[in-house]
């Protein structure tokens, strides 16, 4: 199970989010967003960070990157594609995932540990989840803010394709508390807060049981590489 | 060396249309009259230089007479003013700090790769390891523009770390502000920690822990003292030196622009003036995408062993990169400055000399090696040009428009620059503030409870005992997955091997209350807490950096306060068998004629060697006994 | 050099928090005149050669694909430096039109 | 209801990276004729009563020391709502004046 984690000028997190591939039994394959080449990977992820410093729009200058023409059209026949904070903002710039995100209502970056409620558990990135469980992953963002037109929000509500709500605090304003949505297959899904820091006992946040032992963000990855485990 | 200038300036800063322009012949001559070359100021030695304007005092002005036998051009005058000035030669601190090398055991060398001098300190950690720690100053920014000011201050110290070879992996900020409720507090500490968020954040760097502190004392004059810490295998270690003639210098990274020119010494060179509007001086603007490209451009070229010699521009920018990097290597170097990449065309060669332009490093690359050198930088994007080369001449040469305009010796600019002994005076207002104790304080009466309930309200509720989570919440801890340690606990730690889980720890600490009062016993105490601080998390420290922050070193009662803390900081290392690796000093910190107190920030670095032993300070499990250790 | 100026605004039926928090700003420091505020973004693009209706055409596409993003944002105005008798020329024309204060303050054109 | 637009760009002599990166895509995605970018702020605000003359300090104070930042950024352009024919007079006005390219893009006022 071979997992792609592209790299674009400003990407930050995506040594962790190869760390977490493998931690979940997967191999991570380190993706170059200047190449036209998947290098026949199963299936992609898009990191957090700064790509581009965040300038222009979040996500906005990275989504015209080589890579993501291929992006578009793997995703577009069905491979799954995680796009993490950062990541989450290039798949709207790209129009695989609808909304837009902007500055938190607050005004300020946070970081904080993030409950949230997985509300469809039928993605390709929620399988190892059951609909309505509460996990606890980190949050981080100065632009997490989630809005779309009233008409759009009604529409993916309905189809089922907000994925994860926040729970007790919305930490940006999200319009309905959404904190990731999925396209109309479920094979890409984008959210803010970040699963990939949530793998491994002592550096994840804390729990009731002990500080940072937190591994509440394995199951995103878990669920795409047992899927294609069982398929193979 | 990142930039430090101070808000003063603000008065003199040279404007485009300000009539005070015309003065400024250095900065606005060579626009209009010929280029003052090596050949012309030999041919010229009546002609008057601003020097005084540049911050120089006469009788270094007619040192560099001396030196050069002939008048500087003013490109030379330009470097030795910027690289002379207190934030660049050390010159008032000189004498003191050498007691940091000196008052050392063998024991504390067992484990010291590269001391005092270079661009930060190297402890050997174990397994292969390396790790590079440094503290610095961006005070008198983070007043006069906080966000920019403070952002900067990050990006100068984390080059620092990068120069030699290292991998950032975390940051730390030591802050001070004035009042809580002062009108402007707001301003600044909003813009502070929204500009290290801002740039911390987006290098990617976890913030794993620091200071905040109000005091009216640093009112117009707050404290943004910010850490790196960075890791290297020990064979990846660089220094910054020229060696090999014949070696290409090459300067990559953004384009030099207008920022800050000047800034590293006619803004250095004296205190905030009083009253009347400030004029604001051009600041620099961090750009922390750059630098993030910078640092992976960087790793890959020391992966691929693509460079010699590293140096990163700061304050006095071009002046300072070159002059360090030939000093240290072998003595020559020829330089065309037309090569340089500009933002604004309309620079002076002055000016690109000191323009303190962010997000840039200077390498040395062997020619053989320049292609592989330019596919990694053309990879990452990063703009890159050849300037010269490094000669066996002992002469720095720079030329413009095929003109030579500096011809010097680099040691002299970079090394060998004025060194004082300033006079120190006893505080004369000392005795009484030691004299004036608690003693003197009425007592509660017997039945005072609603007054011992108003006093310890009144203490908790102080700014300075509140929760730092509204800062800290802005400062992502999570990014590259090490994190062992960071706020709320006493010491930052880090994984640096993720199958060994070795690690370090970091902390912060200083009480300028307490140094007041006693500044040799305050930096004692300050270096005491952060050793205790990496202590109790289970790591073992291991060395220190230091970042000295006081008023004028011009007032003997300043300068006595910071030859107590010196004397105190290296007695105390001593004492507890940990050396001082590096670290900065921060002169001229004072509003008008009231200097701040004495602020040494201690930064004590622990080794781990299994991450997973750390001691976090929170509760863990009902039913744990509490002890309390010592008296 | 010739430049053009591409602007910017959220969707007025989004949310814009960085204008209501210089709104709130304003309300609490006293200028309680102003009573809404909304942030957009306003590029300069600098073209070396002259701006002639190929560059229109692009910049054009530039603005609506690159420098706005439909789905939260207008492009609210693009102006063209232009010679000072076209400049008259189209403000004698604007006169005889429509202005409706939102969507093209003063002086816009797109 | 009446609008004032406010623009606030990055002073030409610092850095201003967000310009740097939209420029620099451009040129990656093949629009070499853009040689330059940089990106500023657009504030549109709204007033309840008329535009006054008080209304018109009171903005062009806040212009200077709320919505921009005196040490990094200039206020380039405050448009207040006019009635057309104001505009159209203006216009002409603008037509016999000097236009410097980069100071003033067509159509600025201050
Ligand atoms: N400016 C700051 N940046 C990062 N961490 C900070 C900052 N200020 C405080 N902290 C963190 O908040 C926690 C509490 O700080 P402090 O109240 O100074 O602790 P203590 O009183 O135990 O020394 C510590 O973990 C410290 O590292």
């Amino acid at each position: 199970m071979r997992i792609g984690v592209i790299t674009f000028p400003g990407s930050l997190d995506d040594r962790d989010a190869q760390r977490a591939v493998r931690l979940a039994g997967g191999e991570p394959v380190a993706l170059w967003h200047g190449s036209h080449d998947l290098e026949g990977v199963d299936a992609l992820i898009l990191p957090g960070g700064f790509s581009y410093g965040d300038y222009l729009r979040c996500g906005a200058i990275a989504s015209l990157s080589p890579i993501m023409t291929e992006v578009v059209d793997a995703a577009n026949k069905g491979m799954p594609v995680l796009g993490i904070c950062n990541g989450f903002q290039m798949l709207t710039e790209a129009h695989l995932l609808e909304g837009g995100l902007i500055r938190n209502d607050h005004g300020s970056f946070i970081c904080r540990d993030q409950v949230l409620r997985v509300e469809n558990a039928s993605t390709d990135w929620t399988r190892e989840f059951d609909a309505g469980q509460q996990i606890t992953i980190p949050l981080k963002n100065g632009e997490g803010g989630f809005i779309a037109s009233e008409e759009t929000l009604d529409r993916i509500e309905g189809e089922g394709r907000v994925v994860f709500r926040y729970v007790d605090v919305n930490p940006n304003g999200s319009l309905r508390d959404i904190a990731g949505i999925s396209n109309e297959r479920g094979n890409v899904v984008g959210l803010m807060p970040h699963p990939e820091h949530a793998v491994e006992p002592g550096f994840g946040p804390d729990t009731a049981a002990a500080m940072r032992s937190g591994i509440d963000g394995l199951g995103f990855f878990t669920s795409v590489v047992r899927r294609t485990l069982v398929e193979a | 060396m990142t930039t430090e200038t101070s808000p003063t300036a603000a008065s003199q800063t040279v404007e485009p249309g300000d009539p005070a322009a015309a003065d400024a012949e250095l900065i606005e001559a060579p626009r209009t009259a010929r280029l003052d070359t090596v050949e012309v100021a030999a041919t010229t030695p009546e002609k008057e230089q601003p020097y005084a304007a540049l911050g120089l005092k006469p009788d270094e002005y007619e040192r560099i007479r001396n030196i050069l036998g002939r008048r500087p051009t003013s490109a030379e005058l330009a470097m030795y003013s910027v690289m002379w000035s207190e934030h660049c030669s050390y010159k008032s601190s000189k004498v003191y700090l050498r007691q940091f090398g000196k008052k050392v055991t063998p024991e504390m060398k067992q484990h010291l790769m590269v001391g005092m001098g270079e661009n930060a300190g190297v402890l050997d950690i174990g397994e292969g390891w390396a790790v590079t720690f440094k503290i610095e100053s961006h005070n008198h920014p983070s007043y006069i523009e906080p966000f920019q000011g403070a952002a900067t201050g990050v990006g100068g110290i984390v080059r620092d770390i990068i120069s030699m070879g290292a991998r950032p992996v975390a940051v730390m900020d030591a802050l001070r502000f004035g009042a809580i409720d002062h009108p402007d507090t707001a301003r600044v500490v909003h813009g502070v920690v929204a500009g290290i968020s801002f740039y911390g954040n987006c290098l990617g760097l976890p913030n794993i822990g620091g200071e905040t502190w109000f005091d009216p004392v640093y009112q117009a004059n707050p404290l943004v003292n910010a850490l790196a810490v960075g890791v290297m295998r020990h064979e990846d270690l660089h220094l910054a030196n020229a060696k090999g003639t014949g070696n290409k210098v090459v300067l990559f990274g953004a384009r030099t622009g207008g920022d800050g020119i000047g800034g590293a010494s006619i803004l250095a060179s004296d205190t905030f003036a009083e009253g009347g509007p400030t004029k604001r001086p051009a600041v620099q603007v961090g750009d922390p995408f750059a630098e993030k490209v910078l640092i992976e451009c960087c790793l890959e070229l020391f992966a691929g062993d693509l460079v010699e010699g590293i140096q990163d521009l700061g304050a006095a920018g071009i002046s300072c990169a070159t002059s360090e990097l030939a000093s240290n290597g072998d003595g020559g170097m020829s330089i065309v400055l037309d090569e340089v990449l500009l933002r604004d065309p309309t620079l002076t060669p002055e000016e690109i000399l000191m323009s303190e332009s962010q997000e840039r490093m200077m390498a040395i690359v062997r020619p053989e090696k320049l292609d592989g050198f330019m596919e990694v930088v053309r990879k990452w994007d990063v703009e890159t040009s050849v300037l010269g080369e490094v000669t066996d001449t002992g002469r720095l040469s720079i030329t413009w428009r095929g003109e030579e305009i500096v011809n010097v010796d680099p040691r002299t600019v970079a090394v060998d620059g004025p060194v004082y002994e300033r006079p120190v005076a006893y505080p004369s207002y000392l005795d009484a503030l030691q004299a004036d104790t608690t003693e003197s304080l009425a007592r509660p009466a017997d039945d005072a409870g609603d007054e011992l309930r108003a006093q310890f309200l009144q203490l908790v509720g102080s700014a300075n005992q509140a929760d730092a989570a509204w800062i800290t919440n802005q400062y992502d801890h999570y990014v590259l997955g090490n994190t062992a340690l960071a706020s709320p606990d006493d010491a930052g730690m880090i994984r640096v091997d993720e199958e060994s889980g070795l690690g370090v720890s970091v902390a912060t600490d200083a009480n300028g209350r307490y140094s007041q009062l006693d500044p040799r016993a305050g930096a004692q105490l300050a270096l005491a807490e952060a050793y205790r601080n990496v202590a109790v998390t289970g790591a073992k420290p291991m060395g220190v950096s230091d970042c000295l922050n006081f008023g004028s070193p011009e007032n003997p009662e300043v300068m006595w306060q910071f030859a107590q803390s010196v004397e105190g900081l290296a007695d105390g290392c001593l004492e507890l068998g940990i050396p001082v690796t590096g670290g900065n000093v921060s002169f001229y910190n004072q509003t008008g004629d009231v200097p701040i107190h004495p602020t040494p920030v201690v930064a004590v670095l622990g080794v781990i060697d299994d991450v997973a032993r750390r001691i976090p300070s929170g509760w863990q499990d009902d039913g744990h006994n509490i002890y309390l250790l010592g008296d | 050099m010739p430049t053009i100026v591409v602007e910017v605004m959220p969707k007025a039926e989004l949310l814009d928090p960085q204008g209501k928090a210089v709104a709130g700003a304003l309300a609490r420091t006293g200028h309680g005149s102003i009573s809404g505020v909304r942030v957009g973004k306003r590029f300069e693009l600098t073209v070396d050669g002259p701006i002639d209706d190929d560059v229109k055409t692009e910049v054009a596409a530039l603005a609506e694909n690159v420098l706005s993003n439909s789905v939260i944002e207008d492009v609210v105005g693009i102006h063209y430096e232009q010679s000072n008798a076209e400049l008259a020329e189209e403000a004698v024309g604007a006169a005889s039109a429509h202005h409706d204060g939102y969507d093209a303050p003063a002086g816009e054109t797109h």
